[in-house]
């Protein structure tokens, strides 16, 4: 792993350095030496085929999936040997394909769950549902959309308003780095765009990545573009580059 | 403790314990079997296993009454009609089993748990109105008593190596079944992706219902070859329940193999144990022990890695 | 609530009528007419208010005791039997003329296998429905429970198992065996008749086959010549898996197993025992656990050639025993076995009935001091008598048991044996 | 604007809820009842404390556990340890080898009190053990699977097992623990004679009393911001492990409490029933209780405690009339409640009749949110396996 002595010196500017990343499940390599580095501030979207090892990659980082061998550096410090909740809490936020929320609880208590405070059994037994609390939620409903529905039960959402209200989930943490898993799957063209809206107010002031098979919207939102192939990178650059590596044109965009 | 015997006597106790600890394996495959294909490819925890035992050993008793009564010529063999008899009877019970209650609960694991609890208690004073409080006394042929001298001390159990064939002969029937037939494909394909396979045609709801019943069965057979070595009464079933499960669990839950080297783990650690301290606290550190590795290996002995 | 409540009969019924196709026997006056029973004067039937000082259920011509047993649940294998016991003597002593004029009416409440239920049923009959007397319970356990209530609230319990002794109360009439008077007789015994030096104790873990193994292995130690336990071993209730205890005794080779083996786990050790090839007419085992009632789930050929050490065996030859039989399968059933705890049971309203009219009152106070010393001729095993520690003075008898489930008698005392709940020496 | 603003842990319709149940338990019942029936209704209440927990740990956080009778039994012993001692007087017990330890000690050979036995001569140190010991083992249990993710269906077979080893301890131990038998014979706490009509009768209110304490205690757990956690984690576990929360922290903090409140329940069972047996510590007991929340309803702190005492009475008349008939009847309650009414008593109410009782409380009942038709659908079976080796 020779690039790891290059990235010890590089590093210090990005937030996220993922290096010589392996992860094999019963001898199958899902993610091989995958080796990447993200800016502050930049969005980076993620492509490939399916079974390309992508949404491994995010599970890998936010420590679902804990690595075979490699490394995972958020502003210098190593996630691979971290817990789930101690990565969210050093400022991770992650997205599921599916919207992952809380069915039985209203919207307003999915986003007061996701408000970074009271995270330990004491301070969830002590919490006080103050006027800060009730304020941020109030600004994150309006954000995402939702603030008419706050006394809504989750589960009668339509399935973008419940994509929203998962990245609203997200955005009340305010993390440094979000990762978001195909976004828009799903939704209806005018959601869509609303979706993409929403993504390019959030996307300030952090890092975001993002899974997403929709090249119109990547073209749209990607500053970089890492194209996944069987757990490697297959080229890595700008969309345009990207669109005109004719590797990736023959396993991708070709077919 | 061993000062006082000779090496001739040593030899032949431990080649007899180690019998002692294949009978018990046996038993403990014979008992997990049917939990296992019920568990571990259905998800369905059927608390009322050791009902469907004792259903077929009260089949195996009154087998043994009809033929003593009607044919005693033929009394040498009706273990082996009873058997049959036995397999039908708690199979054709589960498959109405699953389709009165199972088949509404696969979405709660949980909840089959409790129902089927239900189930046994239901089963359990059917048995006592019908068949009366007492237990009932199963005689068996009697090529199946006694034991057969293999040398001067040592002897064999005519009733262990029937268990053991039994046990070898379902096993070798299941593996067969769920990996070779047809069938069985259809059984690991609507285990592995309901939808998909409901898709391709295959009938999940028949899969599903001769899968349960499939279980029962072997269930009814194990406990018709328990009243060669165990009591038969209403409430009998309740004595294999927690052992069952803990093998079921212990294996892994979703491989036959792992069930079965599961069985031979605990049955090997308890024989040996119960040999050199007494029954309880044998007993106490076998469930312990596996309770412990559980804790440490919650997925079991042998499980296969996924990627999710 | 408190009518009489039938349900050992509804259940046992039923098994009749699957069984053998019998209906529902009507209650017949057994022995009146058979003249062995003395029958006391009726006139003199005296005023109630001179026999029941306390406000028992006591009218002139009733008075009310209750029958506390499991009907359902676990126990109610084995309690079965007392209950019907308990019945047949209750009718017994109703067709003799009933006790001090008055007709014995009882009360039936299941303990349900569950001990706070038997001390919540005791308290019922004591406090609501003010029984004379309750016979009842049949597990320590159960009893335990109930004798703080029949203390407290001043009842009379006639309690028929054998067990392990250590206990002794104004409020309780043992009419089974206490642990030394089943277990000395009967190690003496095998050690005369089969010479047998080497002992290997085999039990259920709980308290009575521990103490029982407890005083076995202090007699075996200390009374017998050159004796010594070779191996002592204690299986949770329930076990079913005997073989690698049988290989231990296939090496120890003792000359006696000594077994105190219950319930399901009893089946499973005589089938193993035989099926491992050892040969109980050559191996002699000595058991305190094996009725006639659990021999029905052995199957008397797993069984036969083992000796088993009671008070009472259904094969007892003598005219009371066989006049009990008699009217025990008359009215329960021909195919129906009694085994000793059932014979204890029948003892109970007996020996009730004739204490109070050596009292003379119904009074709890004037029983309990009336007990000690009451005879009783005509019970099934012999001759009995109430000691000054309200257990019975009785004879330990060995049986050989048969292939037919009974058991033929090889030896008794010739002696009653004194009972002794806190035996000196053995604790 | 947000409607859900509330700054007191009870909602209007629950305090309604509570003050109904306590003045049917506090005046309705005992005045109703005979002495010896109200008996009967405060042991039923020792059980719904362990349908109590149960509503905490298995409804609210999907964590099904049938071991509960453990932690009842842990409790009852702790108290029954203590009661023993007392009636173990050297004058009460002169007669025995060594006087002045519990007479089943002395059978068994043992001369002197045992170490685990000393702290219950204190009833201070009595009472603490009543809570935190079961709390320590169900916090040793959680810890460690919890942290290795175990659930569901492991979880529940675990627990059973350890219920098996328990018992099994229990009755082989008996020289420290009175085997089978359990430990019989308390008269007195304090030298306070607990077997009387009235000690039993002032017993029933301090039980009642203790449980209306153990319900606002469960009202406030659900209605903050930890029963929200809860709910939020039985439906999607790591969404709220990736909102970052320490999920085990909160399963294990929930088991304890359930595992607290069912030995809370145990020693009061110990006190009013005068001995405590190893026969409610087992399998079948521990699944008995089980189902007095299910026919409450699992997702209600009422429910469980109406749950409790229907099925006890039930139990109680059907075996003072057809014993032979309350298996059945026990076992379809099981898949009664499992098959067609998962929400039980209070599903039932929720659906039909606070309804109509709505403008009675002014609209009260309509805000409460409509209930989930089906109970929550625990994770599948390969979800709920655990998953540490990754």
């Amino acid at each position: 792993m020779n690039s790891a002595v290059i990235a010890d010196t590089m590093n210090k500017d990005f937030v996220l350095a993922v290096e010589g990343l392996t992860v094999s499940f019963d001898g199958f390599k899902a993610v091989n030496d995958l080796s990447f580095y993200v800016d502050e501030n930049e969005i980076r979207v993620i492509i490939g085929p399916n079974g390309a090892g992508k949404t491994t990659v995010l599970d890998l980082i936010c420590g679902r999936t804990k690595a075979t061998t490699g490394s995972i550096r958020f502003k210098e410090r190593e996630l691979t040997k971290m817990k789930e909740h101690e990565i969210v809490r050093a400022g991770v936020g992650r997205k599921f394909q599916n919207p992952s929320i809380y069915e039985d609880l209203t919207v307003f208590e999915n986003l007061e769950i996701s408000y970074p405070k009271g995270r330990s059994v004491p301070g969830a037994l002590t919490f006080r549902r103050d006027r800060a609390v009730k304020e941020r939620v109030q600004e994150i409903a309006e954000t995402i959309f939702l603030a008419d529905q706050l006394d809504q039960r989750a589960e009668y959402l339509s399935h973008g308003q419940k994509q929203w209200l998962e990245i609203g989930m997200l955005l009340i943490q305010d993390p440094e780095l979000l990762m978001l898993d195909e976004p828009v799957a799903g939704m209806s063209v005018s959601e869509r765009k609303k979706t993409a809206e929403l993504l390019n107010t959030i996307i300030k002031n952090r890092s975001v990545i993002v899974i997403e098979h929709d090249m119109k919207f990547v073209e749209d939102i990607a500053h970089k573009v890492t194209v996944l192939h069987q757990g490697k990178i297959l080229s890595e650059g700008s969309m345009a580059k990207v669109q005109a590596d004719p590797k990736v044109i023959e396993v991708y965009l070709g077919h | 403790m061993f000062a006082d015997y000779s090496l001739a006597e040593l030899g032949s106790i431990f080649v007899m314990q180690g019998f002692a600890g294949l009978i018990l394996f046996s038993v403990f495959v014979l008992m997990a079997l049917g939990l296992a294909i019920i568990f571990g490819q259905m998800g369905v925890i059927n608390m009322a296993h050791g009902e469907f035992m004792i259903l077929g050993a009260y089949v195996t008793y009154f087998t043994s009454q009809f033929f003593l009564n009607y044919i005693p010529s033929l009394f040498g063999a009706y273990f082996f009609l009873a058997m049959i008899l036995a397999f039908f009877a708690a199979g054709a019970l589960g498959m109405a089993v699953e389709w009165l209650m199972i088949r509404r609960l696969y979405k709660r694991p949980l909840d089959t748990l409790l129902a089927t609890w239900g189930l046994s208690l239901i089963l359990q004073q059917l048995y006592r109105t019908v068949f009366g409080p007492r237990e009932v006394g199963v005689e068996l042929p009697n090529w199946m008593m006694g034991s057969l001298p293999v040398s001067e001390m040592v002897e064999v159990q005519i009733n262990g190596l029937f268990v053991m064939a039994l046990t070898i002969a379902i096993t070798v029937a299941v593996a067969l079944l769920m990996y070779k037939s047809s069938w069985g494909k259809q059984v690991r394909a609507v285990v592995q992706n309901r939808v998909m396979a409901g898709a391709v045609g295959i009938d999940t709801e028949k899969v599903d219902r001769y899968t349960f019943g499939l279980g029962c069965g072997i269930a009814g057979v194990a406990g018709s070859a328990f009243t060669m070595i165990g009591s038969t009464g209403p409430t009998s079933g309740q004595l294999y329940i927690v052992d069952t499960f803990l093998v079921v669990v212990f294996g892994g839950a979703q491989s036959l193999l792992g069930t079965i080297a599961s069985a031979f783990t605990i049955s090997q650690a308890q024989s040996t144990m119960e040999f050199f301290l007494s029954g309880s606290m044998a007993k106490v550190l076998t469930l312990l022990g596996v309770v412990i590795i559980l804790m440490l290996r919650p997925q079991g002995l042998f499980v296969i890695k996924v990627r999710r | 609530m408190s009518s009489d409540k039938d349900n050992s009969n509804k259940i046992s019924s039923t098994r009749r009528k699957l069984l053998m196709g019998i209906a529902a026997l009507p209650a017949v006056p057994l022995l009146a007419s058979t003249g062995l029973f003395s029958t006391p004067a009726m006139a003199q039937a005296p005023a109630t208010s001179a026999v029941n000082t306390t406000g028992l259920a006591v009218t002139d011509t009733e008075v009310t005791v209750g029958i506390l047993h499991s009907v359902t649940g676990t126990m109610a294998i084995s309690e079965t039997g007392s209950v019907q016991a308990e019945k047949l003597a209750i009718e017994q002593i109703n067709a003799m003329g009933g006790v001090l004029g008055r007709k014995i009416k009882f009360i039936q409440e299941d303990g349900a296998s569950d001990w706070p239920t038997f001390a919540e049923k005791a308290k019922k009959l004591l406090v609501n429905d003010k029984v004379a007397a309750i016979m009842g319970c049949w597990t320590s356990a159960s009893r335990k429970a109930v004798l703080p209530v029949v203390e407290q609230y001043n009842g009379m319990l006639y309690y028929p198992t054998f067990y392990e002794g250590l206990e002794q109360s104004k409020n309780v009439i043992y009419t089974g065996q206490e642990a030394t008077q089943q277990i000395l007789a009967g190690l003496d015994w095998v050690a005369k008749e089969k010479k047998s030096k080497t002992f290997y104790l085999i039990g259920s873990d709980y308290i009575w086959p521990r103490t029982s193994m407890k005083i076995a292995r202090k007699h075996i130690e200390g009374h017998l010549k050159d004796s010594s336990v070779v191996g002592e071993e204690y299986f949770p209730l329930g076990h079913t898996q005997f073989n690698s205890v049988i290989n231990k005794i296939k090496l120890r080779k003792p000359d006696v197993i000594y077994a105190a083996v219950v319930g399901g786990s009893n089946v499973a050790f005589y089938k193993q025992l035989k099926a491992a090839g050892i040969d109980l007419s050559k191996q002699t085992l000595l058991t305190i656990s094996v009725t006639e009632d659990e021999i029905d789930g052995i199957g008397g050929e797993n069984i036969a050639g083992a000796y088993s050490s009671m008070k009472y065996f259904q094969s007892l030859d003598n005219p009371n025993n066989k006049e009990f039989v008699a009217a025990f399968k008359k009215m329960w059933g021909e195919k129906t076995v009694i085994g000793d705890v059932t014979q204890a049971a029948y003892l109970g309203p007996w020996l009730w009935k004739m204490t109070v009219e050596k009292a003379g009152s119904f009074d709890i106070d004037k029983i309990a001091a009336a007990s000690a010393g009451i005879e009783f001729n005509k019970a099934p095993e012999g001759y009995v008598k109430i000691h000054d520690n309200h257990h019975l003075w009785s004879k330990a008898r060995i049986g050989l048991a048969l292939p037919d489930g009974q058991f033929q008698v090889v030896f008794e005392t010739p002696d009653l044996i004194e009972p002794d709940p806190f035996p000196k020496g053995y604790q | 604007m947000i409607k859900s603003d509330r700054t007191f842990f009870l909602r209007p319709q629950d305090m309604i809820g509570i003050a109904i149940l306590a003045f049917l338990l506090i005046v309705i019942l005992p005045l109703s009842l005979d002495n010896f029936r109200l008996q009967f209704v405060g042991k039923y209440l020792t059980y719904a404390f362990v349908a109590l927990g149960l509503v905490l740990c298995w409804g609210y956080a999907g964590i099904l556990s049938l071991g509960q009778g453990v932690f009842f039994g842990l409790g009852g012993y702790c108290m029954a340890m203590f009661l023993k001692l007392e009636s173990s007087s050297v004058e009460a017990t002169k007669i025995q080898t060594t006087p002045g330890i519990p007479d089943f000690m002395d059978w068994n050979q043992i001369t002197e009190l045992p170490y685990m036995w000393q702290p219950f001569n204190s009833l201070t140190l009595t009472i603490i053990a009543v809570i935190l010991v079961p709390a320590l083992f169900a916090f040793i249990v959680g810890f460690a699977m919890f942290k290795r993710r175990v659930g569901g269906v492991y979880f529940a077979i675990i627990t059973q097992a350890l219920a098996a080893i328990m018992t099994i301890l229990i009755i082989g131990q008996q020289g420290y623990t009175g085997g089978i038998n359990g430990i019989t014979d308390l008269r007195t706490l304090n030298g306070w004679d607990i077997r009387s009509d009235s000690a039993k009768t002032i017993l029933y209110f301090v039980c009642v009393a203790l449980l209306l304490a153990c319900i606002l205690i469960a009202y406030f757990v659900k209605s903050s911001k930890l029963g929200r956690i809860l709910v939020a984690m039985r439906d999607k576990e790591d969404r709220v492990r990736f909102s970052g929360y320490d999920v085990a922290n909160f399963k294990v903090f929930v088991f304890c409490l359930a595992a607290s409140l069912s030995a809370i329940g145990g020693a009061m069972f110990t006190l009013q029933v005068g001995f405590m047996s190893p026969s409610f510590v087992g399998i079948v007991p521990s699944i008995e209780m089980v189902i007095y929340a299910a026919v409450g309803g699992r997702l209600s702190i009422l429910g469980a405690i109406y749950g409790t005492l229907l099925v006890n009475w039930a139990k109680t008349s059907f075996s003072e009339s057809f014993p032979e008939l309350w298996l059945f009847g026990l076992g379809g309650l099981f898949i009664a409640v499992v098959l067609i009414f998962p929400n039980g008593i209070a599903g039932l109410w929720q659906t039909y009749i606070a309804p109509r009782l709505g403008p009675l409380f002014g609209g009260a009942a309509t805000r409460r949110a409509s209930p989930p038709a089906t109970p929550p659908a625990p994770p599948s079976p390969s979800a709920a396996a655990p998953a540490a080796a990754e």
